[in-house]
């Protein structure tokens, strides 16, 4: 199946019928394990039992970027190559990926009360994610104000392409910001060295959100051109009886030209 | 900036497709126009006249075919050497007419043009020159907008419904430009209801009503 | 499976990732039956996708 | 370049003439920084420290909200059909237009800072370091905001999405902007390390801000 | 009633949907409060200071800048023509179609403040004072900016000139609203007076805002 | 709500001048019109016909005369007696052609309107009334518009170039619903710059052109 036939929306809707019920079972075993590793795994000596919120914040703060990055290449794909399934794909990762980075924001809080005593934090990090949610947001709205999809999509893609740009950019001078006033008051946990038995529960919880992801999008998508093709149908209909209007309107025919 | 063509210059369309806002309007569409000859496009209300032109000038993507000019400047597109008057007739109302027809003629001929004030006395509203825009009836500001046809010279012109909002006097009068411009070797593709008061070939789109 | 001080905190992350994921589902599975049904009633009230071909194409 | 400077030029006129709204984004700028000491309450101490701050966002606020009619107001008269099928490369002319609004309602931002200092109590030096921030600083804000006004072409309507497709993207002007001004008035850092990265920022804003425009405008006509 | 009831549902319905601008309010109040910390710098004290302050000028300014089309949407396809025409009182039409605006859009501006709270570290009290006083202001806010919405129609333009005719007309209630909230966080004076003077100013503004709007509605029509 | 007129109402104007953008439309005109007559207003463009209807609708004030109905319901102004079709539809694209009928004859009729599907068949278009209005052609959204007639009673109609953009059969259906409303003893005034389709009287604003 080369990509010519997946830009066929008829194909991508059968491909996705056959593939979605073994996505779903990928991710639902995945996550079914990845719980179960995260109940065994035990506690950490400094942060206790609430190390176990570090299984869900982890991967949906990954996923919250990486769906932005999905997002934009497929606004490359529909700037640049015109794919018909591009904006597709653009618009149904949006409220999926707002979803991730809201959970990434709100199991973040949860995390940050027990360990540094608030709930929220103008650290760097963590204010560049709410920058992306709101940057979700306002993307969605942008969707949600143009009535046409293939003119929204266009729009839609442009800032998308130059959010990608931005939140780097973001990332770092909020890093600079926050130097400038205060030192740090931040302490977090060490990251990099991670013991295994936290680290395998992570990694298997974060393949599973990633099929989660994979799952949700596919469907989301299928969601998406069933849409569109009511609403081209839809308008089939405003003129298929329309009173007298002339037959076979649809065609150009030229009569005593050249 | 004045079109010495090397050869005559032909405009054509070939098997052109139009979609807008997810629905098709025309497809397959063919048309042809050779310089000095001026093409009528006719059709009821919803055809795609507008949306035919707008694909012409560049301003549309079409979903399928080409459009080109064969014989014109090699190294311009065909909306570059094209002058688009659509229903909207980009004047300011708080400028004055002298500044609307300026501005356009800087902005689109670098300089090169047509004195301002001939082209106003040319399409009648030199007496206006100084009011500004805003004042102007409907019937003068298309009269307006007609000046910037001739203050930078085109090969092509896009019309869409010329005569609308002019009067008796001024159907003629504009007549009698187009026919100037095509005897200077220039092409017209118009989108009309009407009689244009000039020999035209016809391309009907939609079929008959 | 003791959780110390700090039990409602994690149930309330682990419980908010489920409800936000079956909200999300939900929506999803909801919304194709919904884009379903129209195109079904679309069908059946003579609009075949064929009388519109190239309309249809998603653009 | 003469259509260049046509243009620029025709935006500044008609800015300036009855009915343009060059000055409604001064008038706005100021109504924000007077109910400022409203909000806050007239503690004058606090005012003086929060004085960059207000004045970046009342600029922020008001140079956003003045470009939502940047290209809209030429869809609906038609003109922007003629500036897509002219000569002149489209980006050009998106900048050319930038400019011009730049100079229009961004410009006269700067020139009223000094009497809104005085209003908020700022002596000379820190007045003049948020003007001089200010200058650097808002040309980055309308190249920024451009990409949100060609927006507002396609979506067909400008105001607050616009403004909240923007605001996210000018955040990192607004840190160095204050950055700058506080350096300035109460170190410890150089002024000119913020200040530096301010003017790259406007140097990188004059590049993204015509393109991305062009192609949301190329793609937005119909 | 019916014709009330089909008002305030229609408009309700036409925020909501696509293309509608409702949510787009709250984003913006998003916006503005996450912008503060930038221009204030991330002091969390400093921000759970000025917490109310910062809250109440958000929703002034989403309350305001969202009203820009109340009327002038109505206008342009043709259906003030038809409301202005009907048996129903013009004032009461104005009023309903502001209870809408404030329904779709005001409302969500006081349930998001929780939320909004929890990032400037404001307790539950402050939280809950600051909820209140919006519940109880941003009716006025409203109302006084539908003056506004109605002036533009006959201006043919909305947004910034709007809010700067608007803004000055809002500060009592900017200012009550502050204080109130401030009253029931530190004291020392009692929450009661303030919020009353605020519930005051609401109840004077639903009398004036719809006589107001309705009078320059009836003139400005052409 | 239903006008059941206690004598044959009867709608005047006197002596009604109109001045527009501090110029002077059109002055000393003078019309009447009975239950079950038809008057059409024609004249040149600009000459005030969409001004006097607007006028009659109590959407411009006049510059001086008097407009009024005599023998209608004694407590309702003239505007509150109308039905107003301006070149403006009212239409909300984002709501069904359903709710947007049904919302125009709950707020102009208050509930006491015939059921909206009986209007929408009337019109020719029951078929689409799950549709966005958004959706519509010009023409449908004309006969939506048409609907609206319908669905409220009202003495007057004020129709300003009612047949623009229906095509022939359009304006078939809705010469036969003008008819209807006459023989109901209702009043109808319309600007036009064709024939209507029924008998009418005329009022000529600005002589000859
Ligand atoms: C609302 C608050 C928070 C947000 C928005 C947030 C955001 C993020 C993001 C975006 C990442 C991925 C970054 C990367 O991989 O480079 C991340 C990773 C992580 N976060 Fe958070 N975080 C929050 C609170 C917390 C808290 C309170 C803790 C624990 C004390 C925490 C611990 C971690 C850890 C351990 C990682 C993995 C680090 C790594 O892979 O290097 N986070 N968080
Ligand atoms: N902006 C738009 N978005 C989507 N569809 C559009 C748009 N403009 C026009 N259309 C549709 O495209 C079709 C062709 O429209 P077009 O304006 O080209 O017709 P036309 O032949 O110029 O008609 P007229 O005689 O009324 O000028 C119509 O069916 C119309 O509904
Ligand atoms: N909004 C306005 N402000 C000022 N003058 C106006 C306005 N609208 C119309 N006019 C002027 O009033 C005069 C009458 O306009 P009106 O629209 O009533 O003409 P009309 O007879 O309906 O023309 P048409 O046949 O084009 O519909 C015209 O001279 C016009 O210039
Ligand atoms: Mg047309
Ligand atoms: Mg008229």
């Amino acid at each position: 199946m080369s990509l010519i036939d997946l830009a066929n929306p008829t194909r991508f809707l059968a491909l996705a019928a056959r593939l979605l019920p073994w996505l779903a079972l990928v991710t639902v075993v995945l996550l079914a394990a990845g719980l179960y590793l995260s109940a065994q795994a035990p506690d950490d000596y400094q942060q206790g039992a609430t190390v176990k919120i570090m299984f869900i914040h982890v991967p949906n703060a990954w996923l919250s970027m990486f769906v932005w990055g999905v997002m934009s290449i497929a606004s490359l794909g529909t700037l640049v190559w015109r794919h018909p399934l591009a904006d597709v794909a653009a618009k149904a990762a949006a409220p999926i990926g707002a979803s991730f980075t809201f959970l990434a924001l709100l199991t973040g809080s949860l995390w940050g009360r027990p360990m540094w005593g608030t709930y929220w934090e103008w650290d760097a990090r963590l204010t560049s994610v709410l920058i992306l949610f709101l940057m979700y947001l306002g993307l969605m709205a942008l969707w949600r104000a143009v009535e046409d999809p293939t003119r929204a999509a266009r729009a839609a893609a442009v800032l998308t392409l130059v959010g990608a740009i931005n939140l780097p950019i973001i990332k770092f001078s909020v890093d600079w910001w926050n130097t400038l006033h205060q030192p740090a008051s931040v302490m977090r946990m060490g990251g990099t060295a991670l013991d295994k038995s936290f680290l395998i529960p992570l990694l298997v919880m974060a393949v599973g959100f990633s099929f989660l992801f994979i799952t949700l999008h596919v469907a989301a998508m299928r969601n998406e051109i069933l849409r569109r093709r009511v609403r081209s149908l839809q308008m089939l209909q405003a003129r298929a009886y329309s009173g007298s209007a002339p037959a076979g309107s649809a065609t150009g025919q030229i009569a005593g030209a050249a | 900036m004045q079109q010495t063509p090397p050869l005559s210059p032909r405009l054509f369309g070939h098997d052109v497709r139009c979609v807008r806002g997810g629905r098709e309007v025309f497809a397959g569409l063919a048309f042809e126009a050779r310089a000095g000859e001026a093409l009528a496009v006719t059709g009821h209300n919803g055809a795609g006249k507008t949306s035919l032109l707008r694909l012409i000038a560049g301003l549309l993507l079409p979903a399928g075919g080409t459009i080109a000019i064969e014989g014109g400047e090699a190294e311009l597109t065909v909306p570059e050497q094209a002058h688009y008057l659509g229903h909207r007739d980009a004047l300011k109302p708080a400028l004055s007419v002298a500044e609307n027809l300026t501005f356009w003629a800087d902005f689109l001929g670098g300089g090169m043009t047509r004195p301002i004030p001939d082209c106003l006395a040319a399409v009648g509203i030199a007496h206006a020159i100084d009011l500004p825009a805003g004042y102007l009836s409907a019937g003068q500001r298309r009269r307006l907008s007609l000046a910037r046809l001739l203050a930078v010279p085109r090969l092509l012109w896009l019309l869409d419904e010329p005569t609308a909002a002019l009067d008796v006097a001024g159907q003629t009068m504009f007549a009698g430009l187009m026919r100037e411009h095509l005897a200077g070797g220039g092409l017209i593709v118009a989108a009309t209801h009407g009689p244009l008061g000039i020999d035209t070939l016809e391309l009907r789109i939609g079929g008959a009503q | 499976m003791d959780l110390g001080p700090y039990t409602s905190f994690i149930a309330t992350s682990y419980l908010a990732a489920a409800l936000v994921v079956v909200l999300l589902i939900g929506w999803i599975a909801i919304d194709y039956r919904i884009q379903k049904a129209r195109l079904r009633a679309l069908e059946e009230s003579g609009i075949s996708r064929r009388s519109g071909r190239a309309a249809t194409d998603l653009q | 370049m003469t259509a260049l400077g046509a243009l620029i030029r025709r935006d500044i006129k008609i800015a300036l003439r009855i009915g343009g709204g060059a000055l409604i984004g001064v008038l706005f700028f100021f109504t924000v920084v007077v109910l400022m000491p409203f909000a806050v309450g007239p503690d004058l101490a606090l005012l003086t420290r929060l004085g960059p701050a207000i004045l970046w966002l009342g600029a922020l606020l008001s140079s956003l909200l003045t470009l939502d009619r940047l290209f809209t107001a030429d869809h609906d008269d038609g003109s922007l059909d003629l500036i897509v099928m002219s000569r002149t490369p489209l980006e050009l002319a998106c900048a050319a237009k930038a400019l011009a609004h730049w100079l229009a309602a961004g410009l006269p931002l700067v020139i009223a800072t000094p009497v809104l200092g005085l209003l908020l109590n700022l002596d000379a030096t820190a007045t003049g370091a948020v003007a001089l921030t200010l200058l650097a600083g808002t040309p980055a804000l309308t190249f920024i905001g451009m990409i949100g006004a060609a927006l507002a072409v396609t979506m067909h309507r400008g105001g607050l999405l616009l403004a909240v497709l923007v605001l996210p993207l000018s955040i990192p002007v607004l840190i160095f902007g204050v950055a700058a001004s506080q350096a300035a008035i109460v170190g410890p850092l150089p002024f000119g390390a913020p200040f530096s990265i301010l003017c790259a920022l406007s140097l990188v804003s004059f590049v993204i801000g015509p393109f991305a425009a062009a192609t949301s405008l190329r793609n937005g006509l119909d």
